[in-house]
């Protein structure tokens, strides 16, 4: 593994879970919780948990990111903070 | 087949969940029929499981047929034993006194709440029976996951507190997670035995200090220890009266197994009390659970929410007892989780009772109920005095054991605790009974159907007979299982 | 909150870093974690149950019982999800329907419906957008070729990365993509609640019971060498097909649970209006 | 100074996925809305995962599918060239019950809105107390 790559994509990963826990609207949040999902299923991927990382990438990534926008159709995208 | 009992105890009630959900289905009748089935046959193994251990020592079975450090095996000694045998016995009295209520109260939806109840119990059961402490972790996640939806089933604030206790049931079941992640980094097993024979070299790393704190911190949540208890009252008193009194009673109960398994086979007395320098601080916060638990209890209006508070006062005592770190103390608190299920299972039954004739639990509910209710009330009061420790009940006798324990131990704190909370305990009951004695009754209450006033009185016969029996229980049970290390 | 929030979390992450400075280095080819227990997986698998892909054997065999309560904890989720949403009792509720050669749009009060069967009208959503000929055309080009890798991913799992868990969640995506870029309706068509609710529970029956089997021929519960007697090949064989059997199970409750839980989700209980 | 920098690269790694699992944490305990709660939720189980899934990790390691398992040429396998795959089977276990954790959330989150209307905790607690 490269050890630039994988300090690259942690920085992203942090950077995406900061911007979906701030950001002021949930239909944004769920779009950036799969966009950390999948940066984490990269991150597997490199660390050679290919199991893992596909996994994530359809649990995590896929279904999860459908339920939360499913929730969010049902209840509001409306977020305080 | 004798062999298999382990393994079946937890496997015949799997199995039967999956067919009551099917059979859900089709015709809704069968459920409750097909659940009995399941835990009766699961209840007689556990009680078999538990004479076979006492006649010839610790079993072991391996899953899978692999050894166990690669694979997983249930490791059945006296303590996994007692702890299986009342969560099974009792979560199978508790399906058959009420099933009337989950009739009434979820009527549409009894397939799937038979199917969760009975998930739950064998989600316990695998957590008590374990030699492994991931496969801990999965069965603590399917029991968690089925009492929040058990517990959301019911009216009014129902959801939000189940809510609430996913966020609070969560973190502690990850710090659990990061706390075997931290063993496992440190040792590279995961069997519990495995674990305990890699670790003596390891005692001075600050891993393994780490390791200990969080799996303690997570269970605590998990058991509502004083200051993480928040989730718990609401929690319980909302759910629907079927289920608190199936959760109420067991779930932290096990936790406290858990957390007792953990101290004694994993991290080992020695490590937890003597080196780890926590013994003192966490006593003390028992004594305070111990304190605040009965406090909060006498601010309560509502029957079933006194009773969570109770059980937030008696997770202080076990976990006072465990930590006290003598052999007396641990009796104690190990003694302490059998008892206090029984009579939290006796008491949230009595109020399913009370709910399900007059529709409430507030103080007004309650006036002039004993000469309407005799016999729900009699339990209730059998319940009550086992709480207070009262002999010949058990509770007496848990009380008697942690006390002598505090003595040994010198802390006189928890010992003051222990008996302030007791006096408490006395006012709580005393104006219950008060209100129920004199009070006005409401004419149009009656005495609750007898397949529910049943399984109540055997119950409260039971911490009769329990309290009689204590003596053969902790010289055959509980001292043999204690480490021979502990002061 | 904030406060106690921010407390909490320095607390507990000062004691996490502080016990990082005893971990082996990173990636230490000599950490306790590589070399204790895991090395035999490794050095055994292919020859002990016929299985390049380790991860393969070490979920469904050697740690299979950890699986089959994974596989419960998603049923679980899936029964939860039903029971805390579902709607029994219908309220009459307004309905849309357009009027398909027209493109009128007509709103009933109150319960009344037109024949779901007719072939000039057609229900819409309370939200509806006009459909867009490429969206719908692509997605039921797709579908099919969705669940074909699902099946591959179930199948291949022994010598490739995936499983049950994986093709399971493709097959219920697949589903999913349905209630999606057309209706709920169309996909509880294809799938119906009580059909998902038998396939959710078979699934898990399947995996238990193929443990139960093993018992019944008188090996320990999941041991699937107790299977040989009755499948052709070897030991190791056994226990490969065995892994493919338990693998379907997962597969199959995976797909009903994740359908069951988006369908309940999109819809709000009503199982009649979706995303 | 040299050892310092080894530490650093020795573990910069965990110190990442503590920084992680703490914003989950914080976000879990501090934020109003229930979904943020339950992202945080996510975040936090999610960094648990990685911190498992790092210690499987070994360098100079690959993938955990034996090659030429099948077939001639047999040969003998060095489980030193392969990455650990025992914390991968942990963490495909923890990942299947974070998603049905994060299921029955969202399902109680809906429940909660269809209720209160509203998914702000303080708001909800403004309405029982209306009652």
């Amino acid at each position: 593994m490269i050890w630039q790559l994988d300090l690259a994509i942690l920085t992203l990963v942090t950077l995406c879970a900061v911007a979906a826990i701030t950001v002021k609207d949930l239909l944004g949040a769920a779009v950036l919780f799969g966009a950390y999902s999948f940066m984490m299923c990269l991150l597997w991927a490199i660390m050679g948990a290919v199991d893992v990382a596909f996994t994530e990438a359809s649990v995590g990534a896929g279904v999860s990111t459908v339920f939360f926008v499913a929730a969010v159709f049902r209840t509001t995208r409306r977020t305080k903070d | 087949m004798s062999a298999h009992c382990p393994i079946l105890v937890v496997v015949i009630p799997l199995l039967c969940a999956f067919f009551i959900s099917g059979v859900g289905w089709i015709n809704k009748r069968l459920c409750f029929p097909a659940a009995l089935v399941g835990l009766t046959l699961s209840a007689g193994l556990s009680v078999v499981l538990l004479l076979q251990v006492l006649d010839s020592g610790p079993l072991q079975y391996k899953l899978g047929g692999w050894d166990p450090p690669w694979g997983i095996a249930y490791e059945v000694d006296r303590l996994n034993g007692l702890v299986l045998a009342v969560v099974s016995v009792l979560a199978l009295v508790n399906l058959i006194a009420t099933h009337r209520s989950i009739q009434e109260e979820l009527p549409d939806r009894v397939g799937a709440v038979y199917t969760l109840y009975v998930l739950f119990v064998t989600g316990l059961a695998g957590i008590v029976i374990t030699g492994d402490l991931f496969n801990l972790y999965v069965l603590l996640e399917v029991a968690s996951l089925t009492s929040y939806a058990l517990i959301a089933l019911g009216k009014d604030r129902a959801p939000l507190s189940s809510l609430n206790y996913v966020f609070m049931g969560t973190i502690g079941a990850c710090f659990y997670l990061l706390g075997v992640g931290y063993l496992y980094i440190m040792t590279g097993s995961l069997n519990m035995d495995h674990i305990a024979s890699l670790l003596p070299p390891l005692y001075d790393s600050s891993a393994i200090l780490a390791a200990f704190i969080f799996c303690m911190v997570g269970v605590w949540i998990k058991m509502a220890f004083f200051p993480l208890h928040i989730w718990l009252p609401n929690a319980y008193t909302y759910a629907p009266s079927a289920v608190s009194s199936l959760i109420a009673p067991l779930m932290t109960k096990v936790m406290a197994y858990v957390m007792i398994r953990l101290v004694v086979s994993v991290f080992s007395t020695q490590f937890a009390f003597a080196m780890v320098g926590l013994t003192n601080p966490v006593v003390w916060l028992s004594s305070l659970a111990i304190i605040m638990g009965a406090f909060f209890a006498l601010t309560q209006t509502n029957l079933k929410k006194m009773f969570t508070y109770i059980i937030v006062s008696e997770i202080g005592y076990m976990v006072g007892g465990a930590w006290l770190g003598n052999r007396a103390g641990m009796t104690g608190a190990v003694l302490h989780i059998m008892n206090d299920a029984m009579m939290t299972l006796c008491l949230f039954l009595a109020a399913g009772n009370i709910f399900y004739r007059s529709r409430g639990l507030d103080w007004r509910h309650l006036q002039g109920l004993f000469k309407k209710m005799p016999f729900t009330m009699g339990a209730f009061v059998a319940g009550g005095l086992s709480v207070i420790g009262v002999p010949p009940t058990c509770g007496f006798f848990s009380k008697w054991y942690l006390l002598s324990g505090a003595v040994q131990a010198g802390h006189y704190g928890f010992m003051v605790a222990l008996l302030a909370s007791s006096l408490i305990n006395v006012v709580l009951f005393f104006r219950v009974i008060e209100m129920g004695y004199y009070g006005r009754a409401d004419p149009s209450v009656k005495e609750a159907p007898a397949d529910m006033v049943t399984p109540l009185l055997i119950v409260s016969a039971g911490l009769v007979a329990v309290g009689l029996y204590t003596g053969p229980i902790v010289t055959h049970v509980i001292q043999p299982f204690l480490p021979p290390g502990l002061g | 909150m904030k406060i106690v929030g921010l407390l909490i979390v320095v607390l507990s992450g000062g004691l996490l870093l502080y016990a990082t400075e005893d971990f082996p280095p990173w990636g230490d080819p000599a950490s306790p974690a590589s070399t204790v227990v895991s090395p035999r997986y490794l050095e055994k698998a292919v020859e002990e149950a016929s299985v390049p892909n380790v991860v393969t054997a070490v979920l469904a065999d050697y740690r299979g019982f950890d699986t089959m309560f994974e596989t419960t904890v998603i049923f679980c989720a899936g029964v939860a999800c039903f029971v805390l949403l579902r709607i029994f009792t219908r309220v009459p509720e307004d309905r849309y329907y357009r009027h398909v050669p027209t493109g009128v749009t007509i709103h009933i009060k109150g319960g009344g419906k037109i024949n779901e069967r007719s072939k000039v009208f057609e229900r819409i959503d309370t939200l509806w957008t006009p459909y867009d000929l490429i969206i719908r055309t692509v997605c039921r080009l797709l579908v099919p070729f969705i669940q074909l890798f699902a099946l591959y991913v179930i199948a291949h799992g022994h010598h490739s990365p995936g499983g049950g868990f994986q093709g399971g969640v493709i097959l219920g995506a697949s589903i999913i993509l349905v209630a999606i870029s057309e209706n709920l309706r169309a996909a509880i068509g294809r799938i119906s609640e009580r059909l998902d609710g038998l396939l959710s529970a078979i699934g898990v029956f399947i995996y238990a019971g193929i443990g139960a089997l093993c018992l019944l021929l008188g090996a320990n519960f999941l041991d699937y060498h107790g299977l040989a007697s009755l499948l052709p090949g070897d030991q190791p064989a056994a226990r490969s097909h065995g892994i493919l059997g338990v693998e379907i199970g997962v597969g199959i409750t995976v797909m009903a649970v994740m359908i069951c839980i988006y369908n309940n989700l999109s819809s709000g209980g009503k199982q009649d209006e979706g995303l | 100074m040299s050892e310092i920098v080894s530490t650093i690269v020795a573990n910069y790694n965990y110190w990442l996925y503590i920084v992680l699992m703490m914003i989950g944490l914080y976000a879990m305990i501090a934020k109003n809305n229930l979904i943020k709660k339950l992202v945080g939720m996510n975040i936090f189980q999610t960094a648990i995962i990685l911190f498992y899934v790092s210690i499987g990790c070994k360098r100079g390691g690959t993938i955990p599918i034996i090659e030429h398992a099948h077939g001639p040429g047999h040969h003998v396998i060095d489980s030193a060239h392969y990455v650990n795959p025992l914390p991968h089977v942990l963490m495909l276990t923890a990942i299947v019950v974070s998603v049905s954790t994060f299921g029955v959330a969202l399902a109680l989150a809906v429940k909660i809105y269809q209720q209160y209307k509203t998914l702000e905790e303080d708001e909800i607690i403004m309405r029982l107390r209306e009652k």
